[in-house]
């Protein structure tokens, strides 16, 4: 016979409910049979969520002394916070109050009335027998520290800082390239509208770069991670740059100096050159160049310091010794948007990239076509000279393809249906656009679609097959022939060109899975960050305090990750402007005299929690990490880690509760034996 | 009438951030399973206690449905994995009981999965009817040796 | 290392050359073969067409006694790309599908035969040679180089796609025979065709069809300098061997390549008497391509300097 | 009290739709068939794919349309080559040579294939198995001179003096078959293999 | 007889080690014959069950019952001593949860039977004789135990006052708690409230010297296979312990010397299923499957080439508890256990 007073509410959700469940025969069955688990009151009402039902169990907590409440309605992840509010209003914890979901998980999806009527009765007994072992419960307060620290220098990056910074609030931003920009500073001009990527990007660098509230770490990686949401301490590794930035003015001698050449593998894709000391184009943010060791006569052997000889500054701004650098910074916040890589086609041989001369990625194509880029923005083969006459340009490269990416890039069609237009612009080819279908959405985009079919570009539904330098007939000599199924026509065609483009995938960064591990979130099997919720809260992770932006969480377009910079930002700034959080108090914590120090439990928690004292053997946990999965409640072999809200005597009167009757509703209670 | 079929009882746990959603979705899309199933909620498959399970077949369930996210889309990170060698492990020391590896079960189900999940339960729920009841108290119970009377134990004494 | 040997029916009379060839090669790579007794034809294409039941038995058959006349472990090895595919094929549905697994050994228990599924596993005679033998060995046995041969490899399908066990080399560009040829000191050329279809049975249906497919092999292995096209299965080598006067006569070419089994250019490599290799059988006469080959290796053409306009190609993964 | 039964086995009883069939009578698994998006690839793989009256996408978009009687007297699978391009290409990875086999024993059992313009195929498939149902092993010549004399009687006499004898000629080709040594057996293993065949038709109808 | 308080030691279904142990206790066993009269101890000395039908109730003051409750006389000595002792103690590991006889749960009665009277290579049984309940013979009827299905506690058939866990009990401990019952039972204390002593209430990694890190398993050897590092953890070099989820109290006496613990003191306080806790723990910590490394078939069969190097793992997690546990036995006709 439980001590407890409990209270049980049915609700008919209008008709949602009463018209599959008996809800009144439920309330007067739950009275009378579940007198021994402690009910006192049980009552069935039309809509408990209204303020009228709320009300309802409030008088009752006051009137019957109530010291535990079951309503018997919807989904709890719809109403669990409107009946615990109520409770709490009418003085009961509201961690004393459990949600029994008869619509979502009955009346919704049984037809049979009785079978279903048995179903909330044998649900309701859970609820009942498992409530009466909750525990009242307060939520935790943590201060939030003001700063925040922003990780990646792309646009995603850059707006997101901007905007914290702009409301007067640190900011530090990381970067692992020597400048920030990211991917953007590579393109040329920007769809739909065709701005100048530049144009737009620069300014916004500029602003960053000298903005007050922001502190630039370039050429830097977050090491670790401490601590958790507002008291976050974050080690960054300082890469040495062998450049001086309190002395370096910036002037670039020293790159015009340097004798060494290299291949760019990164800002210009392969297709152009730089010095061993650098500064990746000439707009970057910071200013300062950086020695790569690995290609630097005097790091390789020792001789030549062409750039110190000639650095005009006072004291000498090169400087060989220099060391990588490990700061410690303090943030309450944290904003990854650590960008994308390109999908490598060179992984689809049947497309021929780096076979084939004249097969060019897309960020190659980007390159070229930038008035900055190896070829100050002529379109031409890889001879350097020839000017394609025509020209293919293939979508869905690497993605929507269960081999390689299974998801839509969704940024491709756009992408290619600016080059096709930049291609006819400056050229005059003929374009061929092959895709499987034309996806674009949002605003002005389908209007461009319409611009680039006005210029007369081809338009060939079907995915390639195969681009092959092996002729067959005379017109195809010489050229680059796509193969593929015309799929309106239903005939296979080859067509040749002179110059094919792949619209390749953007892909999770390949490191993508050990930064998440690094902050503590989850990032899916491909590697992209899993945000809260995918629609209600995008922005936020499921650990406290972390935010994504741009594509680190998914492949998006330069609108939607500025947007999401943007609004990760004003996540943040609300946390701060709170000044201490309240976090829900479901944590497990260890049962000191019964924890053996057997250290079972220590692996258990990604977010790690779990603390292991070897002075006195025993484990605990941190509460402000401590996420409230319960993992490590399960795995201890001792039962000395309890979980609250979730603790093994409220499952296993649960369970109990569940199976007080079988699907016809005989008990079965007394048949199990003792 | 027709002969009645046997109804099994099914106790499902559930992760609080996909298969209970799922439940959700099915329940909103009005995707219909059989009442055999009554699902509990746990915050992650991670905290599934292979106690739970025994504590079920016990107490008169027919089938243990373990549900959670998909791998690689833990919303702890990876606490499914656990859950996965948990349960593997778990089955194999049920097999040694006389408990088909059918009657306990793991279904990945993301909060996206409604209708997938109405389906994996429904055929869950035939495929452990086929297997019929379970009744573990006849199990332990089934001695049918209740003791002597303590008469036959004297005459032995004498 | 000790294989179980299906010869498969092409290596009795019409492809006895890659039968001879292989042989003579096996000693000195230290191959040793056991040849399943009394094994049936595998079906080629044919017999999935007509009877997916019989299909499944008629391979299993072959299966099932090699694996009662061989020791657990011991490989099987098919020299021919469409034998291979069915006898991998055919042992990973069985393991994947039990239900077929249980319908296939009811059948063979009519002849008192049952299978396994998963007891043998079947490489490529190619696949046997690139991993259990490896180049170095091969290089090793190398008494006369092929300097100066140009060779296409060609691969065809099957052994390369859709690939059942393990995937043994890339679908769409494989290089495990460039490679092995490179070893024999042959000059490969590119051969973008490579794994391209021959035709199959398709000269036997639509000869016109059959003989457009046959003719863009020979013309992209031509266009690339090759003095001798090297294959791996004797459907490939009878398709583009037999047909070429066909294609010569239908197109109005005048194309004149040796269809050569990899096993015979090995044989020759390692010093072996054309004769013992079954040199002389085909249609298209080796014997001029064969004069071409040197005593010296060639010299390396230097690589065109590329104008200083041109811009950088892409780099590409190391090759071997 | 009645107890209302879950409706599966209505479900399962309802007539199978072309596309479920192709699906069930795929051996291997699933094919996957319903998940093609009719993106091409397979079409512009294939080294036959000219040829055919309807390219593999097409024929895809038509059983599930359930033209059936079309697909069946189709072309293209009898022009398949089974060199497995469009296979290891498809992006949704859809079984397409395996499904291509289950259309051609559709074709035959169903008699369609007369109608097909490649409708020599089949009879090169039946004598191709014949031979080896008869010797255990496959017989060149003998195939080629019945299969000919009855499709291309001039071809016949050409192939006879020209290929078929270049082959002997070279000694590429036997004169008489080569049989198995236990033909019995053989042939038990396939009557039983039959006749599964028939009782998986029967029960499930129309299929395998 | 004199008026000391009576004590008995009675074993049902055990192997006697527990009478040992108890004799164990060395010049202390003098103590005990001080304090106590023994009034049925058929170990030691000639009782007939008449003798204890004969005392009135209660007339024992405490009552050590050892051995699982596996036939029908069993049974009956229990209830016999409940009724005829005031504290009634289920002592060692049979009584308390089991043990080995209830590790027969784990098959059928008709399998056990066959296996002692038949299929052992040392039985000659021509006529295949089995023990019948009741045989009648020119003499008259004859009658024997039934053998149960089930293995049973002591306490799945009396009530229990007092349990001392462990196979057998440790000395020391036993002698604790004797002492503690004559300083009751001759300075008027109370006892204490009744349950579990004699023990620990934490696992036996407590008592352990052995050095512990973070676990990562990757697989299991039998003891035979490895020798162990003297120093570290047993259960992180791969070797079957469950120390982790027993109750200590033993010292920790077998990973000491270098063999795991076989969980003979059962599950700690507050832990309804020894085995399930042993499961949960050991999946938990092997060294297997991490996001994105692995798809989901292959990372399926590596975790079961892992579980593959634990034979038996009923037979394992459930070697002393099987009778206590959750499920407490096997289905008879039920699932073929492979």
């Amino acid at each position: 016979m439980s001590e407890e007073r409990v209270g049980v509410y049915v609700c008919h959700c209008g008709s949602n409910i009463a018209s599959v469940v008996n809800v009144e025969d439920v309330a007067v069955w739950a009275k009378e049979e579940l007198a021994d688990q402690g009910v006192v009151v049980a009552r069935d009402y039309k809509f408990m969520c209204s303020s009228l039902g709320q009300e309802l169990i409030q008088d009752d907590i006051k009137e019957h002394g109530l010291t535990r409440v079951v309503v018997a309605a919807c989904s709890p992840h719809l109403h669990e916070k409107t009946f615990r509010t109520a409770c709490n209003r009418a003085g009961l914890n509201p961690f004393l109050c459990e949600m029994v979901s008869v619509r979502e998980q009955v009346s919704w999806v049984h037809t049979d009335k009785e079978l279903a009527t048995n179903k909330a009765k044998a649900m309701i007994a859970g609820g009942v027998e498992r409530v009466v072992h909750h525990q009242p419960l307060e939520p935790l307060h943590v201060p939030i520290n003001p700063a925040t620290l922003v990780v990646g220098g792309g646009i995603a990056g850059i707006q997101a800082a901007l905007e914290i910074a702009d409301s007067g609030f640190p900011v530090y931003l990381v970067e692992r390239e020597p400048t920030i920009g990211g991917h953007m500073a590579q393109f040329d001009k920007t769809f739909p509208t065709l701005d100048c990527a530049a144009c737009i990007l620069t300014p916004k660098m500029v602003d960053a770069g000298a903005h007050p509230n922001i502190t630039l770490l370039t050429w830097s990686e977050v090491e670790r991670v401490d601590g958790f949401v507002g008291n976050f301490t974050v080690t960054v590794r300082k890469k040495a740059r062998y450049v001086r930035e309190d002395v370096c003015t910036g002037c670039g001698i020293c790159i015009e100096k340097c004798p060494v050449k290299v291949l760019d593998q990164n800002f210009e894709a392969g297709l152009g050159y730089r010095k061993a000391v650098y500064r990746p184009f000439p707009q970057a943010v910071p200013k300062y160049p950086v020695i790569d060791t690995e290609n630097c006569t005097y790091f390789k052997r020792g001789k030549c310091k062409a750039c110190q000889i000639f650095c005009p500054t006072q004291p000498n701004s090169i400087d060989f010794e220099q060391k990588d650098q490990f700061i410690q910074i303090q943030v309450g916040n944290i904003i990854l948007a650590t960008g994308y890589d390109l999908f490598d086609p060179r992984r689809i041989p049947q497309y021929g990239y780096g076979r084939l001369a004249n097969v060019f990625t897309s960020l190659e194509f980007e390159r070229l076509c930038n008035a900055a880029g190896p070829t100050n923005g002529d379109i031409v083969l890889r001879d350097g000279v020839t000017k394609p006459k025509s020209v293919g340009i293939i979508h869905c490269v690497g993605s929507r393809d269960r081999r390689y990416n299974n998801y839509c890039s969704g940024i491709c069609c756009m992408q290619s249906l600016k080059f096709a237009h930049l291609v006819k612009e400056r050229t005059g080819a003929d374009v061929y656009n092959f895709y499987i279908d034309m996806r674009t959405a949002y605003k002005d985009y389908d209007e461009f679609y319409q611009k680039v079919l006005e210029e007369g570009v081809h338009f060939v539904r079907g995915r390639v097959a195969e681009v092959t330098d092996a002729a067959r007939k005379p017109g195809e000599e010489g050229k680059l022939i796509i193969q593929v199924e015309d799929t309106f026509i239903g005939k296979q065609r080859r067509i040749p060109v002179d110059m094919v483009i792949l619209s390749a995938a953007l892909q999770p960064r390949a490191d993508a899975n050990e930064v998440a591990q690094k902050f503590g979130i989850a990032c899916s099997t491909k590697g992209w960050f899993i945000e809260k919720h995918p629609k209600l809260d995008p922005v936020a992770t499921m650990t406290e305090g972390i935010y994504v932006a741009g594509c680190a969480q998914g492949p998006k377009d330069i609108p939607s990750t500025v947007a999401q910079g943007a609004a990760a930002a004003a996540r943040v700034l609300g946390r701060i402007q709170m000044q201490e959080l309240a976090l829900e108090p479901i944590r497990a914590s260890v049962i000191e005299e019964k924890c053996s120090g057997c250290r079972i439990c220590n692996d258990m928690c990604p977010f790690n929690a779990i603390i292991f004292h070897e002075d006195r053997m025993v484990t605990e946990i941190n509460p402000a990490l401590c996420q409230g999965c319960g993992t490590c409640v399960a795995a201890c072999p001792s039962n000395a880690i309890t979980g609250t809200q979730f603790s093994t005597e409220q499952i296993m009167a649960q369970i109990e509760g569940l199976l007080m009757f079988n699907v016809e509703g005989e008990l079965i209670r007394e048949m199990a034996y003792a | 009438m027709a002969e009645k079929q046997f109804e099994p009882l099914i106790i499902g746990f559930t992760c609080n951030w996909c298969s209970y959603r799922a439940a959700d979705l099915a329940g909103m899309s009005r995707a219909k399973y059989p009442p055999n199933i009554r699902l509990i909620r746990l915050m992650c498959s991670g905290r599934m206690d292979p106690e739970f399970a025994l504590k079920a077949l016990r107490s008169g369930a027919d089938g243990v449905i373990i549900t959670g996210c998909h791998p690689g889309e833990c919303h702890y990170l990876e606490q499914n994995y656990k859950a996965l060698r948990r349960y593997l492990l778990l089955r194999r020391t049920l097999k040694q009981f006389g408990i088909e590896p059918e009657r306990v079960r793991l279904i990945w189900a993301s909060a996206a999965e409604g209708a997938r999940l109405a389906q994996e339960l429904t055929k869950a729920v035939e495929e452990i009817r086929a297997l019929g009841p379970l009744s573990w108290h006849n199990v332990v119970a089934a001695d049918g040796d209740r003791p002597l009377e303590l008469q036959h134990l004297e005459e032995v004494a004498a | 290392m000790k294989y179980t040997y299906y010869p498969g029916c092409s290596l009795e009379k019409n492809a006895s050359a890659y039968h001879d060839s292989t042989m003579a090669v096996a000693a000195p790579l230290g191959m040793t073969f056991q040849e399943v007794e009394d094994w049936n034809c595998c079906g080629a294409v044919e017999m999935m067409a007509i009877d997916k039941m019989q299909a499944y038995a008629l391979i299993s058959r072959n299966l099932a006694l090699a694996a009662a006349q061989t020791p657990p472990g011991q490989r099987m090895v098919a020299p021919c790309s469409a034998c291979f595919l069915n006898l991998s094929k055919c042992d990973a549905h069985l393991t994947k599908d039990p239900s077929l697994a249980a319908k296939v050994n009811q059948a063979l228990a009519a002849g008192g035969l049952h299978y396994t599924p998963g007891r043998v596993q079947t490489r490529h005679l190619l696949e046997a040679v690139v991993k259990d033998v490896g180049y170095a060995a091969v290089k090793a046995q190398v008494k006369r180089p092929l300097y100066g041969l140009k060779v296409a490899p060609y691969y065809g399908c099957l052994i390369v796609r859709p690939g059942f066990l393990e995937k043994f080399d890339d679908h769409e560009y494989p290089t495990s025979l460039d490679v092995l040829m490179r070893a024999l000191g042959a000059d490969v050329v590119d051969f973008p065709m490579k794994a391209h279809c021959c035709g199959g049975h398709m000269t036997q249906i639509s000869e016109e069809v059959a003989l457009g497919l046959i003719y863009r092999l020979l013309k992209n292995a031509a266009d690339y300098g090759a003095d001798v096209i090297a294959t791996i299965c004797p459907m490939c080598q009878l398709n583009l061997d037999a047909y070429q006067e066909n294609v010569n006569k239908y197109f109005g070419t005048n194309f004149r390549i040796p269809i050569l089994y990899f096993t015979q250019l090995m044989g020759l490599a390692f010093g072996m008497e054309p004769t013992r290799l079954g040199f002389g059988k085909e249609f298209i006469d080796a014997a001029p391509a064969l004069n071409k080959i040197g005593v010296e290796p060639p010299e390396r053409s230097k690589p065109e300097r590329p104008s200083k306009d041109a811009l950088p190609m892409p780099v590409m993964p190391e090759k071997e | 009290m009645t107890i209302t039964a879950f409706p599966t086995e209505a479900v399962a009883r309802a007539p199978r739709t072309f596309m479920q069939e192709v699906i069930e009578d795929t051996p291997g698994g699933n094919p996957r068939l319903e998940m093609c998006i009719q993106c091409g690839t397979c079409g512009g793989s294939c080294p036959s794919g000219p040829d055919m009256d309807y390219s593999p996408r097409r024929i895809f978009a038509m059983i599930e349309a359930g033209m059936r009687e079309e697909v069946l007297r189709a072309n293209t699978f009898w022009y398949c080559v089974s060199c497995y391009l469009c296979m290891v290409r498809c992006p949704q990875e859809v079984r397409i040579t395996d499904i291509m086999y289950t259309l051609k024993r559709k074709a035959i059992r169903e008699g369609y294939y007369r109608d097909s313009s490649a409708s020599d195929a089949p009879d090169f498939s039946e004598t191709f198995v014949d031979a080896v149902m008869k010797y255990g092993r496959s017989f060149e010549l003998g195939l080629a001179t019945r299969y000919h004399l009855r499709h291309h009687p001039l071809d016949a006499i050409k192939l006879a003096a020209g290929m078929g004898l270049n082959m002997l000629r070279r000694g590429r080709m036997d004169l008489t078959p080569r049989r198995i040594n236990n033909l019995d057996q053989l042939h038990a293993i396939m009557d039983k293999a039959k006749e599964i065949s028939q009782a998986e038709r029967a029960q499930i109808g129309g299929g395998a | 007889m004199s008026d000391k308080p009576k004590l008995a030691m009675y074993w049902a279904s055990s192997c006697g080690g527990c009478e040992i142990a108890t004799l164990n206790i060395h010049e202390h066993i003098l103590d005990v014959d001080a304090v106590f009269d023994i009034a049925f101890f058929p170990c030691i000395a000639d009782f007939k069950i008449k003798d204890v039908q004969g005392y009135p109730d209660g007339y024992i003051d405490v009552c050590l019952f050892n051995g699982a409750i596996r036939t029908s006389e069993n049974e009956e000595m229990a209830h016999l001593l409940r009724q005829k002792s005031k504290v009634l103690v289920a002592f060692g590991s049979c009584a308390y949860e089991g043990c080995i006889p209830a590790l027969s749960n784990l098959t059928t009665r008709e399998a056990t039977l066959n296996t002692v009277y038949l299929d052992n290579p040392t039985i000659d049984n021509p006529n295949r004789i089995f023990p019948q309940p009741v045989t009648e013979v020119p003499e008259g009827t004859l009658f024997l135990p039934v053998f149960y299905h089930t293995v049973k506690s002591l306490d799945q058939v009396v009530k229990v006052d007092y349990t001392i866990p462990g196979c057998p009990p440790e000395p020391h401990q036993i002698w604790a708690v004797l002492q503690a019952v004559v300083t009751a039972l001759t300075q008027g204390v109370p006892l204490p409230p009744s349950g579990v002593v004699g023990a620990s209430n934490v696992a036996v990694c407590e008592e352990c010297p052995r050095q512990r890190n973070v676990k990562k398993i990757k697989r299991f050897y039998r003891p035979y296979e490895v020798v162990p590092d003297p120093d570290i953890c047993l259960l992180e070099q791969g070797l079957m312990c469950l120390g982790i989820a027993t109750r200590g109290g033993c010292g920790a006496l077998c990973p000491q010397v270098g063999m795991g613990c076989r969980g003979c003191y059962g599950a700690v306080p507050g832990v309804e299923d020894q085995g399930a806790k042993m499961v949960t723990a050991i999946a938990s910590v092997m060294d297997v499957g991490k996001p994105g490394e692995l798809d989901e078939v292959k990372l399926e069969q590596e975790i079961e080439a892992i579980f593959d190097t634990i034979p038996d793992p009923a037979g394992t997690f459930y070697r002393f508890s099987m009778a206590h546990s959750i499920l407490r036995r096997t289905r008879v006709n039920g699932y073929d256990r492979g």
